[in-house]
């Protein structure tokens, strides 16, 4: 049943990607959308992945919406203070050794892919748990989380696409 | 105006990558080189082959490039100095004979791609995967080759050669030691 | 009116565009003109892509533009991702010491 | 010149500045890190010109750079890190 409900949502927002490139909205689109967002949706599932990644990847719609928001915010603060690094001329770098309390794998990448986002830090690898970020030397949005050993708001909305 | 700039920009990366000697650079321009002049035909009136030129060359030309330099031999040098000093303008003006040994691999149909490790020498030999490893101290120059490989002969005449004068010491390693990371 | 909202989003983008070129030049280490510049290109081009939609009015380029702007950000994080990985793996010096 | 065009023409310039810094730039990854900044750049001109002719269908090319421009960067990276070993 879950799983149905998830393929027709995602057939629906293939059919409104078909409707924004077609820049039409008359009905014989809307049908020729559906059909065609259902067949992309079989072959993929049938041929070209391994494992069946719509029950493990799925993500609650209010959950990505807090992300995005958290995110748009946290670039734009970010962004202004690299400014005053690039007035002063800063450019110590470092590593920093972080492990997340994600233990969800989508739940990792997207928290890589945020910090690679925010300007300042830089993922490098990640193993498991265990992930590398490069920063600057006077960063301390991460070597804080590590000694109070909570989780940082990011993890904290990143942590609910489980349950 | 635009348009001006945009095409003295094709005809500079269009001379860069012909005269460059590295190949992988050479790939890199002709990538920026494909973006931009897929933004020249739309200047002139052209989506279609503003798009061919998109996917063709952001993909199919980049991936038959990489797999034709692969018959081409990376030769890897690792190169360590004592003192804690990593300003790479400073390395290249401080020792010419690197430019001078680019040179020769590059003319004996190899790729040489230089690292600037920060790391200890020591780390270098047992960690790392290298063809050449040089530390440079403030007299002597000390470079670390391995036997089985029969380009180090060549690289140790060349040296002898033209740069007499350094101190220049050539170290082979043990065999099948060292260079399995 | 909301015209000028937008003049003024794109002028600020174009100003956040230049300190990035600037930022490419006055680093002297690669480590730190990655983390400036590759970065600063994410807030310039959130910002300018916003100017535009303003500008294009609620119309289907609108949305076409607003989806060209998830798709980089998706796919952005992933390039500058490869190239510091590869660097890093590569063995190329971090500069570790405090410069003035 | 209205406001877009000297937008474009701004941009243009920005282009040439990183060209700069990929001509000169010491390391391979330098220019790798130019090649992203100017398809991010390319990107914004498309969009701008669409704007400026009212045609929307030149969005189909950035968006088709979107998509696909990231690939040639992530190729070239892992062809360095592997020493020339792509799999």
């Amino acid at each position: 049943m879950k799983k149905m409900v998830r393929t027709l949502v995602l057939i629906l927002i293939f059919t409104g990607f078909w409707l924004i490139l077609n820049e039409s909205l008359a009905f014989s689109q809307i049908l020729t959308g559906l059909f065609f967002s259902a067949v992309a949706l079989l072959f993929t599932n049938r041929y070209l992945l391994e494992d069946d990644y719509l029950g493990a990847y799925g993500i609650k719609p209010k959950v990505l919406f807090h992300y995005a928001v958290y995110l748009f915010v946290q670039i734009y603060r970010s962004g202004f203070s690299a400014i005053i690094k690039i007035i002063k001329g800063e450019d110590a770098v470092k590593i920093i050794e972080y492990e997340t309390c994600i233990s969800n794998e989508l739940g990792i990448c997207l928290l890589a892919n945020a910090i690679t986002l925010t300007p300042g830090t830089v993922t490098i690898s990640k193993n498991g748990r265990l992930l590398q970020i490069l920063a600057f030397q006077d960063e301390n949005t991460f070597t804080d989380i590590t000694e109070g050993k909570s989780c940082s708001p990011y993890e904290m909305i990143l942590r609910r696409i489980d349950s | 105006m635009t348009e001006n700039i945009f095409l003295i920009t094709l005809v500079v990366l269009a001379l860069i990558a012909l005269n460059t000697k590295k190949l992988r650079r050479a790939v890199v321009y002709l990538g920026i080189f494909s973006l931009v002049s897929s933004f020249v035909y739309l200047l002139y009136g052209a989506p279609d082959v503003a798009i061919a030129e998109a996917i063709i060359g952001s993909t199919i030309t980049t991936v038959l490039y990489l797999v034709a330099l692969r018959k081409y031999q990376v030769f890897s040098i690792f190169y360590s100095k004592s003192e804690n000093d990593h300003n790479i303008s400073y390395i290249k003006n401080n020792a010419p004979f690197l430019n001078n040994l680019e040179a020769f691999l590059i003319k004996c149909e190899m790729e040489p791609q230089i690292i600037y490790s920060g790391e200890s020498i020591e780390t270098i030999l047992d960690q790392k995967k290298f063809d050449l490893a040089i530390h440079h101290t403030d007299q002597d120059i000390w470079i670390y080759g391995c036997a089985e490989d029969y380009q180090i002969d060549a690289v140790e005449n060349y040296l002898h050669d033209n740069h007499g004068d350094l101190n220049i010491h050539l170290i082979r390693c043990e065999e099948g030691d060292d260079n399995e990371a | 009116m909301i015209d000028l909202l937008a003049y003024l989003l794109i002028t600020i983008a174009l100003i956040f565009m230049a300190l990035g070129v600037v930022g490419l030049f006055r680093f002297k280490d690669f480590y730190s003109r990655i983390l400036i510049s590759a970065k600063i290109e994410t807030v310039g081009f959130l910002t300018i892509m916003i100017g535009f939609v303003i500008l294009s009015g609620f119309s289907y380029a609108a949305m076409k533009i607003l989806l060209i702007t998830l798709m980089v950000m998706i796919t952005n994080p992933l390039s500058t991702h490869a190239i510091a990985r590869s660097a890093f793996l590569s063995g190329y010096a971090i500069n570790q010491g405090s410069r003035p | 010149m209205t406001f877009l065009e000297t937008t474009l023409l701004v941009i243009a310039i920005y282009i040439t500045l990183v060209l700069v810094r990929v001509i000169l730039g010491p390391t391979i990854w330098d220019r790798l890190l130019g090649l992203n900044a100017i398809s991010a750049k390319i990107i914004m001109s498309i969009v701008i010109l669409s704007i400026i002719t009212q045609q929307s269908y030149l969005l189909d090319v950035a968006l088709v750079y979107a998509l696909l421009g990231f690939i040639s960067t992530v190729l070239i990276a892992r062809f360095i890190e592997k020493k020339g070993d792509i799999s």
